[in-house]
């Protein structure tokens, strides 16, 4: 009995500090807006130009003035600030953001992030991925274990195209919690019913414990 | 000397050249230049290199350059929405200039602040960096942007006063400040046209300096993705959550 | 978590360190941090370099530190309005960097924006150009300037809310916003901390995430020059332009 | 009868278009104000954060958050805007003030421009002289045509530190006014009651015509 998604983003979410400014990915990153622990306040950081994002509008209230990074309607709230992207990301490059929580196609054992180019597939862009993984002070990836053919996630050194080098401090997946750390990842967490025999079969990259 | 215009096309009368380069403001389909963009689907002007956070979608936004064939090369960072765009890229008919979204703002502040390039770690290590100057600071890698100096920038502002005091309203302010700073000539368009004073001089978000030529219009701000709560959903609703409709 | 410290010197606590580097917003006595000036000058940290604008004056600003001997070297575009500080810098007693003025608020927001340099014409062929790279872009030559990464800043502003969005008033912003980004920490000092709500989303000068401690006081707000034309000069005078009393 | 202040002041007010943004040095270029011809529409920058400088306020009107790049009290007009020191110089680094008008200690005959230090002397710094010679797209020197011990200002080669090398093109002195072109500069106008032999005499640069 793995993770599912939102127990993932559950886990994720006790990762979140009393008044941090955090920035959340596209997939299952949004879920952790779901699961922010009580009595920890948060500030949503949506890179278009936005700090304080609130929930999706009731119907009929859609604003097309009013997105997020996902280009998805949201609200404000009353500490909600609106900016420009020039300042969006001074602030994301500046350091000011303490946390940013994003999804992955690769994470390496050096902390090597790939997560927005498969060559030869259709290629979208990196958006702020690579803005948010050499600004934002603790990167934090959810991701599932290994791909949907089954093939580890967590690898030795990436071999798709990089959002960044040694950025990510921690990997959530379906299995367990993982730090990087000097020398490769450490079992942090294990997940429920899961045991290292299998983390270690269906892990590529080094795992020092 | 009055900044205002009638209309889109008279306001990029005289501007409009094959081969230039133009600044876009709005992200996605947010705070775009709608107007321009009709104008200059009108004009036909060709070879555009376009510097835009997105490349609008399919019948809409930039979109709609990229149907007749006006665009060379894009400068964006994500161009996801648009399955024209994709055909053409694949093709080999269009160049795209992949930025990083935080660097193409600061990019484009950059050109208009006089800047002519700047060093940033965002994409230090990367295909981005590759080519680019590397440089250490404080014992960390950073790599050499330079700033986009465009021949014309289209923006989208909420209102402004007849000298080119702007303000932008939520969201949609997005890339149209830095947009506008960085063009050569800058055409604004609004909603509104106010006149010197109802503008609170505080609370100008792009000064008129930087405005070049004014038209008021209206606009169709087609939503991408509308996602909404329901409204018998009586608990506090987390930040970005909901559904898709 | 609370932002709010209701001294400055409270806000101050465990923050301060001799030889300590701090960026401070104002310009000439407009919009200057008075109270942690004051603070600073009662805690008696030593060995201080000083990113402003300017260095107060004789008695007031941040001259109060110049005269307690604290600062150890300013960063300053023009400091002519302070006999101390001549006096201790023709003496050797005190460093003086001179920034160009527009050289010196674009460091602090490159700084607090994560630029480690960038290239700007300004300077370029004069003195504050000696020592400095030089790179050619698009024909003409400028020289790089370094971010200021600062362990602190002090700014002053008008009204901020409990999360810390700030607004200025009138041309007391000056430095403050440039200064309050490049600050591992930021103090800010207000004449007025209001509840979330009551400042318009729209129009908040500085995100509350460059804010990290907050002080509400008062202030003296002294005058340097005062200039004024007088009533019965009924013809429309023209811009700066009248007496000095 | 060479110029007075005013009268060089009134000189220079001939060379502003309507619709410009101005930026005034202080001293004679402040006196320009009092001179912008009828229908002429200017917008004078003030360095420390506004656009739309309006006149000294009223006695007892003094607004301590309301200043000058002089640091004197000032007033606000109906399109003002305000804003902080780094927009201010992005649109003068950016070149989008159309004309700076400031003094000068000496300006040489290739256009370099010395005005905010003699060595040895008291130094009070640049301000944001060095920016606006960088960037604004137009700079006119004011100045006397020789120093008070009757030196000339206007030489082959700036002796003091310079402000900008080879950024000022139009000189406006009590003698007359001067292009900065191609090998030196040209006599544009003579003052009243001035000859060219004078102008020759005090002019330690090369004028080409």
């Amino acid at each position: 009995m793995s993770w599912t998604r939102d127990d993932m983003a559950k886990r994720a979410a006790q990762e979140l500090e009393d008044g941090m400014y955090v920035n959340l990915g596209i997939g299952i990153p949004t879920l952790v807006a779901n699961y922010i622990p009580e009595g920890v306040s948060v500030t949503l950081q949506s890179e278009n130009g936005m700090l304080g994002m609130g929930p999706f509008p009731y119907e009929g209230e859609e604003d097309p003035d009013l997105i997020n990074a996902g280009k998805q309607t949201i609200t404000e709230l009353p500490h909600t600030a609106f900016f420009d992207s020039s300042m969006s990301f001074a602030m994301i490059r500046g350091g000011k953001i303490n946390m940013a929580i994003l999804g992955a196609m690769e994470v390496a054992e050096n902390g090597d992030l790939a997560n927005w180019m498969i060559p030869g597939k259709l290629v979208k862009g990196m958006g702020g991925a690579m803005d948010l993984v050499a600004g934002v002070k603790r990167v934090i990836v959810v991701t599932d274990h290994t791909s949907k053919s089954g093939a580890p996630k967590l690898i030795k050194e990436c071999t798709l195209p990089l959002t960044g080098k040694g950025v990510v401090k921690m990997i959530i997946t379906d299995l367990g919690v993982f730090n990087v750390v000097e020398g490769g990842l450490e079992i942090k967490e294990v997940a429920p019913g899961v045991t290292r025999e299998e983390i270690y079969e269906k892990t590529a990259a080094k795992i020092v414990n | 000397m009055s900044k205002i215009y009638n209309t889109a096309a008279d306001a990029l009368d005289g501007l409009l050249f094959d081969g230039m380069t133009i600044a876009a403001g709005g992200f996605g389909l947010c705070g775009i230049p709608e107007l321009s963009i009709a104008a200059i689907r009108e004009a036909g002007t060709k070879d555009l290199t376009i510097y835009s956070n997105n490349a609008g979608v399919d019948g809409f936004g930039l979109g709609v350059l990229l149907e007749s064939k006006q665009v060379k090369k894009m400068g964006s960072s994500y161009v996801g929405e648009n399955k024209e765009f994709m055909r053409q890229y694949l093709g080999g008919e269009l160049e795209l200039e992949f930025n990083p979204q935080g660097t193409l703002a600061e990019r484009m502040r950059a050109g208009g602040a006089g800047i002519a390039g700047f060093y940033t770690k965002t994409g230090y290590g990367t295909q981005i960096g590759e080519g680019k100057e590397v440089k250490e600071f404080h014992g960390e890698k950073y790599i050499l942007e330079e700033g986009i100096f465009a021949d014309l920038a289209i923006v989208k502002a909420w209102k402004a006063d007849t000298t080119g005091n702007a303000v932008f309203r939520k969201t949609a302010r997005n890339f149209n400040e830095p947009a506008a700073m960085c063009g050569k000539v800058c055409i604004m368009e609004v909603e509104e046209i106010v006149e010197p004073g109802e503008l609170d001089p505080n609370h100008i978000h792009l000064p008129g300096v930087f405005v070049h030529r004014l038209v008021q219009g209206e606009f169709e701000k087609r939503i991408e993705q509308r996602t909404v709560r329901q409204r018998y959903d009586t608990s506090t609703s987390p930040a970005g959550t909901g559904e898709e409709v």
